[in-house]
C-alpha cells in the first residue's frame, strides 16, 4: 500500500454535539487539502470534474488540493464528519445535513445571475387550465425526491402553510390526489409534459435543460408559480480546520471574484457568476423547512 | 391384443395431492395479485417508448468520442478497484467458505457462518462504499474496500458450494494413509477445489467491474461518476461512449479469463 | 496378524453390516473376500482400519484391540495399513508422484509435507514404488490423464510407498475391463509375495478370486458363511455365497433382485 | 526387480514438480502480484488520511443506523411489495426469455455454429452492461416508474440466468438424449423428454437465485428513481434518517433470508 | 437383414474405428461382438442406426443402403432399430412408464408426445412390455430409485415398446455384477427367441458370450478377427481377440498397456 502517513489528518475527536465553537485555536492545517463537490441537481448543468479549481486552489494555498466530485451527499456529510474531507461544495440542504451533524460551518455561497439565491417553480402543462396554487388541489405532483430543497422541501412547505396542512403526507393525500418520485426535475417536467403528472416543482428553469430533446417544451409548459428565495450552494468546512487556514481559503475563493479566467471556469462548469461570503443564518431558512420536514416524512 | 391391458392408475397419496392443487392455487393467485395489483400503465409505457426512442437510441449509438480519452481513465481506474477489491475478496472469502461448508466444519458451525456470509451480502453496495470513504476518505482505495466486501459475500457462498461438492472419498483415502487434518486439507482437499477457487474469483473480477460502476456515487472513483453525470445532464452520446468502453473493456476480460479458466480446470 | 472376535456391526439406520464376524488371517496370507453386493464385504475390510467402527466385539491387529484406538493411536494403525479403493481415489489434478508421495503422509511431520519438503528417501521410495508397477514414465502426469488400469497401480503405487503391514483392497478392479484386471491383480499378489504384506481383496467375481487367493471368505448378509483355502470351494460354496441356486434364480426372472 | 534397484542412485531423485510447472506457477504468481501491487498503488495514490483512524470513523457512522427504526415498518410494506412484484415479473419474463436463448447457447445441443455463436456473443454483450446503466437508459427510454426498473431488471437477469442455464444444459448427461434419438425422436421430442427433466431442477433453483439477485439490484434501481423499496431506502438515506435506512436494509435482508429458504426447500423438493 | 460391405470408418481425429468390415447378419440372429477396450465393438454396432456415420462402404438394412439416409429416413430407420446402452440412459428424474413410452416417440407426433397424449394402446404396450422384463410393479418409481438391474431392464422394456426389428445392445451388462448380468442376458435372449428381433450384443467378456450367442464375432483394432458360430471358438479365437497370449501379457506387468 502506499499511503502517506500524515499525522495531521483524522480528527474524529468530538465529532458528536459537544460544544465545538469553544475549541478554535488548536485547528489542523492538512498536508492535503481534499474538496469535496456535490453538485447541486438545481442547474442546468453539472459537471463531473473539479480539477481545473482544484489546481488554481492548490496554487494559491501553497499545499496539495485534491478534488473528489460524489453525487451523493451522504457521502460528503460522513466524509466531511470524519474530517477525510476538509472543504466541500454542498448544496444548501446537504450544508444543514452537514452542520447539524457534523458541525460544518459554511464560509461562503455562490452567486448566479446576481443572485446569492434562487427559486423553485411550480410547472403545468400550458393547456391544463391550472391558473393558480388552489387549483392544485386534486392533482398529481411530481418532485424529484424528498431530499431535493428547491423540488420538494420549499414547494411543500409553502403549500402545507399556505392550504393549512400540517405534515407533508396530508398534503401528498389529502391535498393532492396523488404524487410521482421522479428521480430528477428533468424527469419530473417531463412527467407533467407527458401527461403522468399535472404539476411538477423543479428549479428554476428546467425547461432549458430539456429544450435540445423535446423542442417543443418551452410552448407547452409553463410556469404556474415561484417559491420564496433559497440560498444557493455554499462552501463549507470542517470545524478541524484551523481558523487562519480558514480565512486563507476564504481570501482566496473571494479573490477569484477578480480573477476573469476563473470566473469563467466557475461559470463553464458549475454556472456560478461570483463567490460571495455566507453565514449560518442565511441558511436558518433551510434549516427550519427541513426541521419541520425531518421527523414526518413519512415513507 | 383386442383386450388391453393397462397400468394400474398411479396411487398419489391424497396429502400429495393437495400439496400439488395448493402449491398450483398459490402461484396462480401470486401471479395475479402481482399483476393486477401492480402499478403500470402498460399502454402509456409503450407509447412513451416509441416517443423516446428517437431522442435516446439514435444517440446511444453514436457516442461521443470527445469524451472517449476521460471515458478510457475512469475505465482503467474501474479496472484497478475492481481487480484489487476482488483480489482481496477472494482471499477473505476462503476462511469464510470452509466455515460455511458443512463437510469441512460441524453442522452447528457452518449454519453460523452460512449466516454471516448472508448478512454480508445484505448490505447494499452505496452504504459500504460510504463507510469506506468515511473510513478512507473519497477515494478509489475507498472503491478497492466496499467492491472487496461486498463480493465476499458472493465469493464465500460459492466457495462453500465447492467444498460441499469434492470428492470425500479422496479425503477418506487419505484418513486411510494416516493422514491428519491439515495434512488432509493440503492434499486432498485444496488440489480439488483451486481450479474452481480461481475460476470463480475469475468470474468475480468480471462482475466486480459492472458493479464498481455504482461506486461513483460517493466519490470512490472509477466510471460510475461518469454514468450519473451522463445521465443527470441525459447527455446519451457520452453514455454510448461509456458503455462501448464497459462492453469492449468486459468483454475483453470475459475473453482472456475463459482462456485462462480453460487452462486451469 | 488380525482377529475379528464376535464382531458386529449395526449402522445407524439399523442395518446390520456385520454379523458375529469371526475370522483370523495370518501374516503373509493373501485373502479375497467375495459376496454379493450389500453383502457387508466393503464393511468388513473398512473395519481393519476402522473406517467404520464396529458396534461389538473386538478386533485385535497384532494383538491390540483397535476397537478402543482413538486420534494418535487411530493414525498409526492407518499408517501401517494400506488400502486401495475401487474408484482409485486419487487426487485427480496433482501429478502422479505427489499422489504416491500422499502414501508417506503418515510418516511426514505436518509441517515439512505442506510445504512438499519430502526427504530424499522419500522420493526415492516413492519412485521405486512407481517402478515396481511400472508407471514410473508417467511421474509428472496428472493422474486424471492416466487410465483406469494405470491409476491403479499409481494407487498401489502409493500404498507400497506407505510401507505398510496390511494392505486392504476394496474392490480393486470391478472398474476395469479384464485383462487390466488381471494386471492389477498380478501387482498385487507379487506384492504380497516379494514383501510378505498381508493382502485382503473384495471381488465380486469368485473365478478371479480362485485365481489368485491363498484363502477365500464368503460373506452373504454381513455373515461370514464360507472360510477356506481355495481348494475347498466347490459348487456349493458358490451357491452359498449367492444365494442358493443361483441358476434357476436367474431363469426365473429375478423375483428376489435387490 | 533387479534394474529397478539399480537405476536408483540418489542423484535422480526427482523433484515433486517439472521445474518447467515450478517456472510457471512461480511466473504467473508473480505477475498476479505485480498486477495486485499496481493496482493497490494506483487505488491509494489519492489517499490522504492513512488507514489509522479508518474503524473509529466507521464505527462513529455505522453507530448511527442503530438502533433501527422499526417504527417505520407499516410504510415499508408498500414498497416493499412493489420490489417483489417487480422481481417476479422480471424474474417470469427473463425465465421465459431464457430457455430459448439458453439452449441456441448450449454447444450440446446447438450443433449449428453460427446459431451458438450469434446467441453466446449476443448474452455475453446483455451482460457486460452494469444494472445502473441499464435501469439510466431505461428511465431515459420510458420514463420514470416501474416499468423502465422492471425492464431493466429483465435485461440484467437475462444475461446471468441464461447463462447459468446453458451451461447447465451443457453439463447434462448426454446419454439419455442419444437414447431418445436411437429411438427415432425428432429434436424436440428429445429435448422435452431427455433434456427438459434433466435441467428442470437446476433450472428452477438459478431461477430463485435469480430472483434472489433481482430484489437485491432493485435497491440500484432505486437510486435512478426506477421504483420500489430502492427509492425509499434513498430518500431515508438522503433524509438523514439512518435508523430509518437501517430498518429498510433489515427488512430487504428478511425478505432476501425469507426467499432463499423458500427456494432451498423448493430445490431440495425437486432434486 | 444387416450387410456391411466394406465399411470403414475414421473418426475425424484420425482413428480408425471400423477397418474393411464385411458382416452379414441374418434375421432372427443373436450375435455377440467381443473384443477389448477400443476394439471398435460400439463403433460397429452404432454405425448400424447412425449414431455414427461409416466414412466409406455400404451398409445395408433390409436391401437399403442406410449410409445415404437424412432426416426422416433416418428416423425411420431408428425407430425400428431399438438400442440398450451400458449405462441404461435412462432419464433418472422421469418415472418409468414415462421412460418406457419414450420408446414410442419415433411412432408418435410432436405435439401428443410432448402434451403426453399417448394412446391407450401405446400405454398398454408400454405396460405389458414392462411385464414381460417383470418390473411392472415399479411403474411410477423414479428410474433412479431402481438398482443397476432393474435399470436395465427398464431399457429392455423401453426397448420392446418400440418394436422394433433389430435391437442393438452396446455392454448392457458391464455396470452390473453377474448374476444381475445373467439375468439381462436371459432377458434379452428370451425376447430374441419369442419375438424373432435380431439382436447384436457387445460384451466384454467372452465366456458370457460363448453362454448366450448363436454367433460370435470378434473385433481387434476396428478389424473383425472372428466371425462364427459358438460352436467354433476356441483357444485359439480367444487369443487373436484379445491380442496373443494374454496371459504371458499380464505377468508381464502390462507393457502394453491402454
Ligand atoms: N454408511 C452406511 N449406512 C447405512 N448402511 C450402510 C452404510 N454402508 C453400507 N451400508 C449397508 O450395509 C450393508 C453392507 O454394505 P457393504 O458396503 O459392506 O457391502 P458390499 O459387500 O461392500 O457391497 P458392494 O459389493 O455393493 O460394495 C448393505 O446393506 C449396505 O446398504
Ligand atoms: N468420437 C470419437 N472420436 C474419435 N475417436 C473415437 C471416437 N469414439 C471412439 N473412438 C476411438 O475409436 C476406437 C474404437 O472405439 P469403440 O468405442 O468402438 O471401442 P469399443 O470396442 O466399444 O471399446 P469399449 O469396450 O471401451 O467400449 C477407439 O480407439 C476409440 O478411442
Ligand atoms: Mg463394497
Ligand atoms: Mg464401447
Amino acid at each position: 500500500g502506499g499511503s502517506d502517513d500524515t499525522d495531521t489528518s483524522n480528527g474524529v475527536e468530538g465529532t458528536d454535539d459537544t460544544a465545538s465553537e469553544a475549541e478554535e485555536s488548536e485547528g489542523m492545517i492538512p498536508e492535503t487539502l481534499v474538496i469535496g463537490f456535490v453538485p447541486s441537481q438545481d442547474s442546468d448543468t453539472i459537471a463531473d470534474t473539479i480539477e481545473p479549481l482544484a489546481e488554481r486552489l492548490g496554487e494559491e494555498l501553497g499545499i496539495e488540493v485534491q478534488g473528489q466530485v460524489m453525487t451523493n451527499y451522504n457521502a460528503l456529510v460522513e466524509a466531511m464528519g470524519a474530517n477525510q474531507v476538509q472543504v466541500g461544495f454542498i448544496p444548501a440542504f446537504g450544508y444543514v445535513l452537514a452542520n447539524e451533524q457534523y458541525d460544518v460551518e459554511v464560509i461562503l455561497k455562490s452567486i448566479r445571475y446576481d443572485s446569492g439565491t434562487y427559486k423553485a417553480q411550480y410547472v403545468v402543462r400550458a393547456d391544463s387550465g391550472i391558473e393558480t396554487l388552489a387549483d392544485l388541489e386534486g392533482k398529481v405532483w411530481a418532485y424529484g425526491d424528498q431530499g431535493s430543497t428547491s423540488g420538494y422541501l420549499f414547494p411543500a412547505n409553502e403549500l402545507m402553510e399556505e392550504f393549512g396542512y400540517d405534515t407533508a403526507a396530508e398534503l401528498e393525500t389529502e391535498f393532492f390526489s396523488g404524487t410521482v418520485q421522479s428521480g430528477g426535475h428533468d424527469n419530473s417536467a417531463l412527467a407533467v409534459y407527458n401527461g403522468d403528472a399535472d404539476v411538477a416543482t423543479t428549479f428554476d428553469d428546467v425547461r432549458t435543460e430539456l429544450e435540445e430533446e423535446y423542442p417543443d417544451v418551452m410552448d407547452k409548459l409553463t410556469i404556474l408559480d415561484y417559491t420564496q428565495e433559497i440560498p444557493n450552494d455554499t462552501i463549507s468546512v470542517t470545524k478541524e480546520l484551523d481558523d487562519e487556514f480558514v480565512q486563507k481559503i476564504k481570501d482566496v475563493f473571494l479573490s477569484f471574484n477578480e480573477d476573469d479566467e476563473m470566473i469563467k471556469i466557475m461559470n463553464e462548469v458549475y454556472n456560478w457568476d461570483a463567490i460571495d461570503e455566507a453565514s449560518d443564518e442565511e441558511y436558518q431558512v433551510v434549516k427550519d423547512t427541513y426541521a419541520k420536514f425531518k421527523d414526518n416524512i413519512e415513507l | 391384443m383386442e383386450n388391453l391391458i393397462l397400468p394400474p392408475k398411479p396411487k398419489n397419496s391424497l396429502f400429495k395431492k393437495i400439496k400439488v392443487i395448493v402449491i398450483t392455487i398459490l402461484v396462480i393467485a401470486l401471479y395475479l395479485w402481482t399483476f393486477t395489483s401492480i402499478d403500470i400503465d402498460w399502454g402509456r409505457a409503450i407509447e412513451r417508448a416509441l416517443n423516446n426512442f428517437q431522442r435516446v437510441i439514435p444517440r446511444l449509438f453514436s457516442p461521443d468520442w470527445s469524451a472517449a480519452g476521460e471515458v478510457a481513465l475512469s475505465m482503467l481506474e474501474t479496472v484497478f478497484i475492481a481487480f484489487a477489491g476482488s483480489l482481496m475478496a477472494a482471499l477473505l472469502s476462503v476462511p469464510l467458505a470452509f466455515l460455511a461448508a458443512n463437510n469441512m466444519m460441524g453442522k452447528y458451525l457452518s449454519v453460523i457462518g452460512k449466516w454471516i456470509l448472508s448478512a454480508v451480502r445484505a448490505f447494499p453496495d452505496l452504504i459500504l462504499a460510504i463507510l469506506f470513504v468515511v473510513a478512507v476518505g473519497p477515494n478509489a482505495f475507498a472503491g478497492v474496500l466496499a467492491i472487496a466486501i461486498g463480493s465476499t459475500g458472493m465469493l464465500g457462498k460459492m466457495f462453500s458450494e465447492i467444498i460441499e461438492s469434492i470428492d470425500m472419498q479422496v479425503v477418506e483415502a487419505m484418513q486411510a494413509n494416516g493422514a491428519n487434518k491439515i495434512q488432509i486439507l493440503f492434499y486432498a482437499v485444496m488440489p480439488q477445489i483451486i481450479p474452481e477457487f480461481l475460476s470463480y474469483a475469475i468470474y468475480r473480477f468480471e462482475v466486480d467491474i459492472r458493479a464498481s460502476s455504482i461506486l461513483g456515487i460517493v466519490g470512490a472513483g472509477g466510471i460510475g461518476t461518469m454514468i450519473i453525470f451522463a445521465s443527470n445532464n441525459r447527455n446519451w452520446n457520452e453514455m454510448g461512449m461509456i458503455l462501448l468502453a464497459i462492453i469492449v473493456v468486459v468483454t475483453i476480460i470475459d475473453f482472456a479469463s475463459s482462456k485462462i479458466r480453460n487452462k486451469i480446470v | 496378524m488380525i482377529e475379528f472376535k464376535d464382531v458386529n456391526l449395526v449402522y445407524p439406520n439399523g442395518t446390520q453390516g456385520l454379523k458375529n464376524v469371526n475370522v483370523k488371517i495370518n501374516d503373509g496370507e493373501f485373502v479375497v473376500i467375495v459376496g454379493l453386493s450389500g453383502a457387508g464385504k466393503s464393511t468388513f475390510i473398512r473395519s481393519i482400519n476402522r473406517l467404520v467402527t464396529p458396534t461389538s466385539g473386538s478386533l485385535l491387529i497384532d494383538d491390540e484391540d483397535i476397537l478402543k484406538f482413538h486420534g494418535k493411536d487411530l493414525r498409526k494403525l492407518r499408517t501401517k495399513t494400506g488400502m486401495i479403493f475401487q474408484n482409485y481415489n486419487l487426487v485427480k489434478r496433482s501429478n502422479v508422484l505427489k499422489n504416491v508421495l500422499a502414501g508417506r503422509l503418515g510418516h511426514t511431520g505436518t509441517l515439512r509435507s505442506i510445504l512438499n519438503l519430502y526427504s530424499k528417501e522419500d522420493i526415492s521410495l516413492a519412485y521405486r514404488s512407481l517402478q515396481r508397477v511400472n508407471i514410473d514414465e508417467k511421474i509428472y502426469n496428472r493422474a486424471d490423464e492416466l487410465s483406469g488400469g494405470q491409476q491403479q497401480r499409481v494407487s498401489i503405487a502409493r500404498v507400497l510407498t506407505q510401507q505398510p503391514k496390511y494392505i486392504l483392497a476394496d474392490e480393486p478392479v470391478a472398474s476395469l475391463d479384464p485383462p487390466t484386471s488381471h494386471q492389477v491383480m498380478t501387482y498385487l499378489r507379487k506384492v504380497n509375495k516379494e514383501d510378505n504384506i498381508t493382502t485382503i481383496v473384495n471381488l465380486h467375481f469368485i473365478d478371479m478370486a480362485m485365481e489368485y487367493a491363498d484363502r477365500i471368505i464368503g460373506m452373504r448378509a454381513g455373515e461370514v458363511v464360507f472360510d477356506g483355502p481355495v481348494s475347498e470351494v466347490s459348487e456349493r460354496t458358490f451357491e452359498e455365497i449367492y444365494g442358493r441356486s443361483i441358476r434357476e434364480d436367474d431363469m426365473r426372472g429375478g423375483a428376489n433382485e435387490s | 526387480m533387479t534394474k529397478e534397484n539399480s537405476s536408483l542412485t540418489p542423484k535422480k531423485v526427482p523433484s515433486i514438480y517439472p521445474s518447467r510447472t515450478k517456472k510457471q506457477v512461480t511466473f504467473i504468481f508473480l505477475v498476479i502480484l505485480g498486477i495486485y501491487l499496481f493496482s493497490m498503488y494506483w487505488t491509494q495514490r489519492e489517499m490522504v488520511g492513512g488507514i489509522g483512524g479508518a474503524l473509529g470513523n466507521m464505527y462513529t457512522v455505522i453507530e448511527k443506523f442503530f438502533p433501527p427504526n422499526f417504527a417505520v415498518l407499516p410504510a415499508l410494506l408498500d414498497p416493499m411489495i412493489q420490489t417483489i412484484q417487480m422481481a417476479i415479473i422480471a424474474t417470469t419474463v427473463a425465465a421465459i426469455l431464457t430457455i430459448p436463448l439458453a439452449i441456441l447457447s448450449a454447444q450440446n445441443v446447438t450443433t449449428f455454429k453460427p446459431i451458438y455463436y450469434v446467441t453466446k456473443t449476443f448474452l455475453n454483450l446483455l451482460r457486460t452492461i452494469p444494472d445502473l446503466v441499464l435501469a439510466v437508459i431505461f428511465v431515459g427510454l420510458f420514463g420514470i416508474g416501474l416499468f423502465p426498473g422492471i425492464l431493466a431488471l429483465v435485461i440484467f437477469s437475462l444475461g446471468i440466468l441464461a447463462k447459468l442455464v446453458g451451461e447447465t444444459i451443457e453439463s447434462v448427461d448426454m446419454n439419455p438424449l442419444e437414447a431418445m434419438r436411437a429411438s427415432g425422436g425428432n429434436p424436440l421430442q428429445v429435448i422435452w423428454y431427455a433434456l427438459v427433466p434433466q435441467v428442470l431442477p437446476q433450472y428452477t433453483s438459478l431461477v430463485l437465485y435469480v430472483f434472489e439477485i433481482n430484489i437485491r439490484a432493485s435497491v440500484v434501481l432505486g437510486y435512478v428513481g426506477a421504483g420500489g423499496i430502492g427509492l425509499i431506502l434513498n430518500q431515508q438515506l438522503g433524509f438523514y434518517n439512518y435508523p430509518n435506512a437501517m430498518a429498510i436494509i433489515i427488512v430487504i435482508f428478511v425478505v432476501v433470508i425469507i426467499i432463499e429458504y423458500i427456494s432451498n426447500k423448493l430445490r431440495e423438493a425437486l432434486i
